[in-house]
């Protein structure tokens, strides 16, 4: 049996990797999995210097979901190259490094210092909607992804995703936009901008006021955004979005997924991912697959 | 892989008082290493709910590998808990977190408890492990708030420490907050370890501080993962913190307890 | 206590009224509801000739909500006037007459032929995910919202809600659009265009291809966009995504709405209206609420 | 307001085969007006699954005010209710739908009940009614269609018709399905009356019309409000139908039993 895929020219044992942001840089989860069973470690992202995110309360659980404004808290890469990546290259895993900035220059400033670093991909954030600058900015508008994807790529000597935002009329535009600015991948979705009150405080139930729903709530609408980009472009896509399950990763990859990441569902099981990648196998053992492509995009 | 997430099952349930409960589950051997100030995750079993819901250890048994947690009812996952009869189940995850730091033994210094309101569950197993690693009860007390004559757990404190109450509204106990229990019981301490709301930790920094009195006080926040890999849970800390490189720290890895001299309240 | 509420002139006496489509014409739910307890009754579009909507499968359950690929299917003007319509003024209640089209003549061709009829409110669905023509097209363009906008109000009597689709970039922008058309009200959101594969029979889920999500899992996205759109214009505001409680309704007024739509949760509770305009009434004793205007965007 | 969700409680659960299980429940007074091949919706008590789960009528006792549904586990609903034990409860609306159309009893019309799969509970309260009405049992004659020897129902038929079995692998009964069942059985009918998957409806509807034998089908739709007012549920029509002025049915509000003529399978 074939569980291997191939992003970019990047070759992932397994389909599975994490979501950005849910798991750290796998430091804190290797009580509970063995990340070498994973196809790639997916990094929290990770700007030129330490930023400090938003207030708290940065979370609320909504019906089959949450909603967060961390605000991409991160210590800088010059911490991430000296202690987070040394760790990651102990396992027998990819690593996709999640990019953020507030400009241009910040996400090639990080790019840079990547360069010579074992990060085997670059998963570049321009969707983020909890923070003022950058992020979402990127991501809502054709014509600034074009020219930040063009960008991030000459900088970059690693393969790069750019992660876009499902929070647009038209994903199919941005993943065009995105492909002829240069990208080597396309990941989505990222969270959806969403709203919580607290109606006896009457105040809001993030800080930010604002945060970005994620979890099985928001599956339907990734797997139908990854299906279309998967008719639109050519590009590899890794799929997520509300994956708690073998058979959801299933259902993302028939939409046209190369490979997926678990994101919220680590939080309500922390060794989901290891699950997942099993169920995978046992999936495709029942249904008599032998080579996972067999099966992406197969809804027609 | 040390670590999963694993079905407990209730031994005992009662109901403290209103919308307080008591369950006493049976864990794994996890709970060999559980010290006072640590917490558990608890997972809803409705699929609704994401999150898993952090409840402090009130007390451990590790012979019996039996753990008791007591929580009042905040909603939805906690009223479900408080549904749960001897025999259910229970997914959990933990102990997570650092507790309290643990003393020397040393009879002459007084440690004092603080626990306010939902603070309290925490308190009781400390209590029982600093009464068990020697100190006389004498020179452990607890003063405990409650909103009103509506109190729990106050009777089990007994067992290990000298117990004074205060209530809001002054049902029961002196009148007002566990610092006025304090200076008005006229108890002098050493060492403070304290778990409650936000107002009452950061008066109780303030006074430690002005006293020059350490104190370990246990902080609460919203948590996703609960093992300190989303930043969710973050609390203002007053040096930049090695970890996150910011001036923050994770709750529910770095804590819930810190010295209040740490963390900006 | 006063619980009504005005929309464009026409007095509720509570803000609760139904999501269009899930209740019919409200004949099949006199069984378990009052209809004289609500302050209105949204009708299922109606549109000028009968419309035989799409194939079945037509809808699929998601984590805390749902999918519909109905297809608008309805029974034409005609009949609506003569069957529906006259059932509907036998309750002590409003008449919001949802109205969908293919083309700006077939809204205007309704929407002059409910003229006299006792309809209180038109409510115009350009945001329909589900149709080929018409619907969504005329709700994902600020310019075709405007000039569809302007030509219904020019045609209709009754005033006019525009219900605005929450597939877009940025919901202000479509608000603003439809204001600057005429538009007497607004009502939002919509469903959110989602899909679900069945992944062992390798099938859509719906025979649709894809659907429009509803229920609790919308309600963060939902109770944003009306956030939103409560600060952009100054359009009295049906809030809708998700409603399944009072608090949920209360949650969704607090963020700017005058009136609220319970969709989804119907199919849950069929009585579950009712139990929300209760349910408002006693949080408003609970919380010395003397008018409900008082918590109409309350939080900041 | 005449009807309402309401909670009925379990009294007997019973498993019949690999993953069919029969609940018994004691329901409300609406009970008495539950005719075969009505049907009701059930609730889950997971706050994640919106919808209903519709459920055919198996038995009725209008004394005990207790009904019966038979149910296979086919995704997380069903096997919410099949984990239901005697004292358990579950929120259900109904009876909902229209049923059967009962004959005038006639003791030289031949009654033929086709049920296929999971399409066989209802046909239990149906023989039993027909039975109840005055027709001989030897004129009353059921067909049961399984996959393989793994029957079940099979004898409760006994008590109210001539039992007649089929089995796709042919392990039990005839090899074949239904229809094989009564060319090979030699079973002359009547009246028809059929529930099961659309194939075998299909096959049905050619065969009765072939013969000119009046027949009577249960058919099936993914639901949302089982009240006929979502339009979700809905199966084309032979003519322009009065309610909805185009050639569409609502299977839960005019079906789900339909005369085999008016529908297009
Ligand atoms: C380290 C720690 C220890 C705790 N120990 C106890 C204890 O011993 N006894 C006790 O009664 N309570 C304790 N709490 C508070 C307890 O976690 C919340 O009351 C509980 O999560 C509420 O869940 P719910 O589903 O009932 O409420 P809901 O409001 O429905 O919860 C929704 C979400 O918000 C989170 N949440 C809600 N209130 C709080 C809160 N106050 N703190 C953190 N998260 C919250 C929930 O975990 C959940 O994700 C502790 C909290 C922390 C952080
Ligand atoms: C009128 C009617 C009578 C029925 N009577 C019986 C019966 O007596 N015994 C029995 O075992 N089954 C019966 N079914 C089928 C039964 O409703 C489904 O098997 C059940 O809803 C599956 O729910 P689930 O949560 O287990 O599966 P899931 O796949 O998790 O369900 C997801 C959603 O799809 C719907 N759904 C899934 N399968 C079907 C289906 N085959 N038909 C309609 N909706 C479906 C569910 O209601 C739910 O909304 C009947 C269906 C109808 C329409
Ligand atoms: C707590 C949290 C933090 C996140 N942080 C990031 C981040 O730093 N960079 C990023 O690109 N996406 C981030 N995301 C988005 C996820 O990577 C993912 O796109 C989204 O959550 C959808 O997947 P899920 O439903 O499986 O969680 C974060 C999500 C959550 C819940
Ligand atoms: C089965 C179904 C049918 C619907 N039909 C219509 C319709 O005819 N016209 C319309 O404007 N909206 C229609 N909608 C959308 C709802 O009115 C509402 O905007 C949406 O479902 C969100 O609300 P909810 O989450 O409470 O269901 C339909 C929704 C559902 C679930
Ligand atoms: S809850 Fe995730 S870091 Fe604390
Ligand atoms: S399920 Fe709503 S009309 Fe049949």
């Amino acid at each position: 049996m074939n569980t291997s895929v191939d992003i970019a020219g990047v070759v992932m044992k397994n389909p599975v990797t994490v979501a950005s942001g849910t798991f750290g840089s796998g430091m804190e989860f290797t009580d509970f999995v063995d990340l070498s069973c994973l196809g790639a470690v997916t990094t929290k992202g990770v700007a030129n210097v330490p930023w400090a995110g938003n207030p708290t309360p940065r979370i609320a659980e909504t019906p089959s979901g949450m909603m967060n404004a961390i605000g991409l808290q991160n210590p800088g890469v010059d911490t991430f190259l000296k202690r987070d990546l040394p760790f990651l290259t102990k396992f027998d895993t990819r690593i996709i490094v999640n990019v953020c900035g507030r400009s241009a220059e910040d996400y090639v400033d990080v790019v840079e210092r990547l360069a010579d670093s074992p990060a085997d991909l670059l998963e570049i954030n321009v969707s983020c909607p909890n923070v003022k600058e950058g992020g979402i900015a990127f991501g809502q508008n054709p014509d600034a992804l074009y020219d930040i994807t063009k960008k991030v790529k000459n900088a970059a000597k690693q393969p790069i995703i750019m992660k876009l935002s499902p929070n647009v009329t038209d994903i199919t535009e941005m993943a065009r936009a995105a492909e002829a600015g240069g990208a080597d991948a396309l990941s989505l979705i990222n969270t959806i901008t969403g709203m919580k009150i607290d109606i006896y405080k009457r105040r809001f139930a993030v800080a930010n006021k604002t945060g970005g729903v994620s979890g099985p709530a928001i599956r339907p609408i990734a797997v139908r955004m990854v299906y279309q980009v998967a008719k639109a472009v050519k590009l590899p896509i890794i799929g997520m979005g509300g994956i708690a399950t073998a058979e959801d990763a299933i259902e993302f990859i028939m939409a046209g997924a190369t490979a997926v990441s678990v994101g919220t569902a680590n939080f309500r099981n922390p060794a989901v991912t290891a699950e997942i990648v099993k169920g995978i196998e046992d999936f495709m053992t029942a249904q008599g697959i032998e080579d996972i492509s067999e099966i992406r995009g197969c809804v027609e | 892989m040390s670590k999963a997430k694993y079905r407990a099952k209730v031994i005992e349930k009662e109901r403290l008082s209103g919308d307080i409960y008591s369950l006493l589950l049976n864990v794994g051997p996890e709970v060999s290493e559980a010290v006072p100030g640590q917490f558990i995750d608890l997972y809803s079993e409705d699929k609704s709910r994401m999150l898993p819901r952090p409840i402090s250890i009130c007390d451990v048994d590790k012979e019996k590998q039996q753990m008791r947690i007591v929580f009042r009812i905040a909603g939805a996952g906690t009223e479900e808990f408080s549904l749960k009869e001897p025999g259910d189940e229970i997914d959990i995850v933990g102990p997570l977190g650092n507790g309290y730091y643990m003393p020397e033994a040393d009879g002459n210094e007084c440690h004092v408890l603080l626990g306010g309101g939902i603070g309290i569950p925490p308190m009781l197993y400390l209590a029982k492990c600093l009464f068990e690693s020697g100190i006389p009860k004498e020179s452990i007390k607890t003063v405990l708030g409650f909103r009103d004559a509506d109190t729990f757990l106050a009777g089990e404190f007994e067992k290990y420490s000298e117990v004074y109450i205060t209530s809001d509204n002054g049902a029961v106990g002196i009148k007002g907050n566990v610092i006025d229990g304090i200076k008005e019981y006229g108890i002098k301490a050493d060492k403070i370890y304290a778990c409650g709301p936000t107002p009452m930790l950061r008066g109780i920094k303030a006074f430690t501080k002005e006293n020059g009195i350490s104190a370990q006080i246990s902080l609460e926040e919203r948590m996703a993962c609960g093992i300190g890999a989303c930043l969710a849970c973050v609390c203002k800390s007053e040096e930049v913190d090695d970890h996150s490189k910011v001036n923050n720290k994770r709750i529910c890895k770095d804590g819930p307890v810190f010295f209040a001299e740490e963390v900006v309240l």
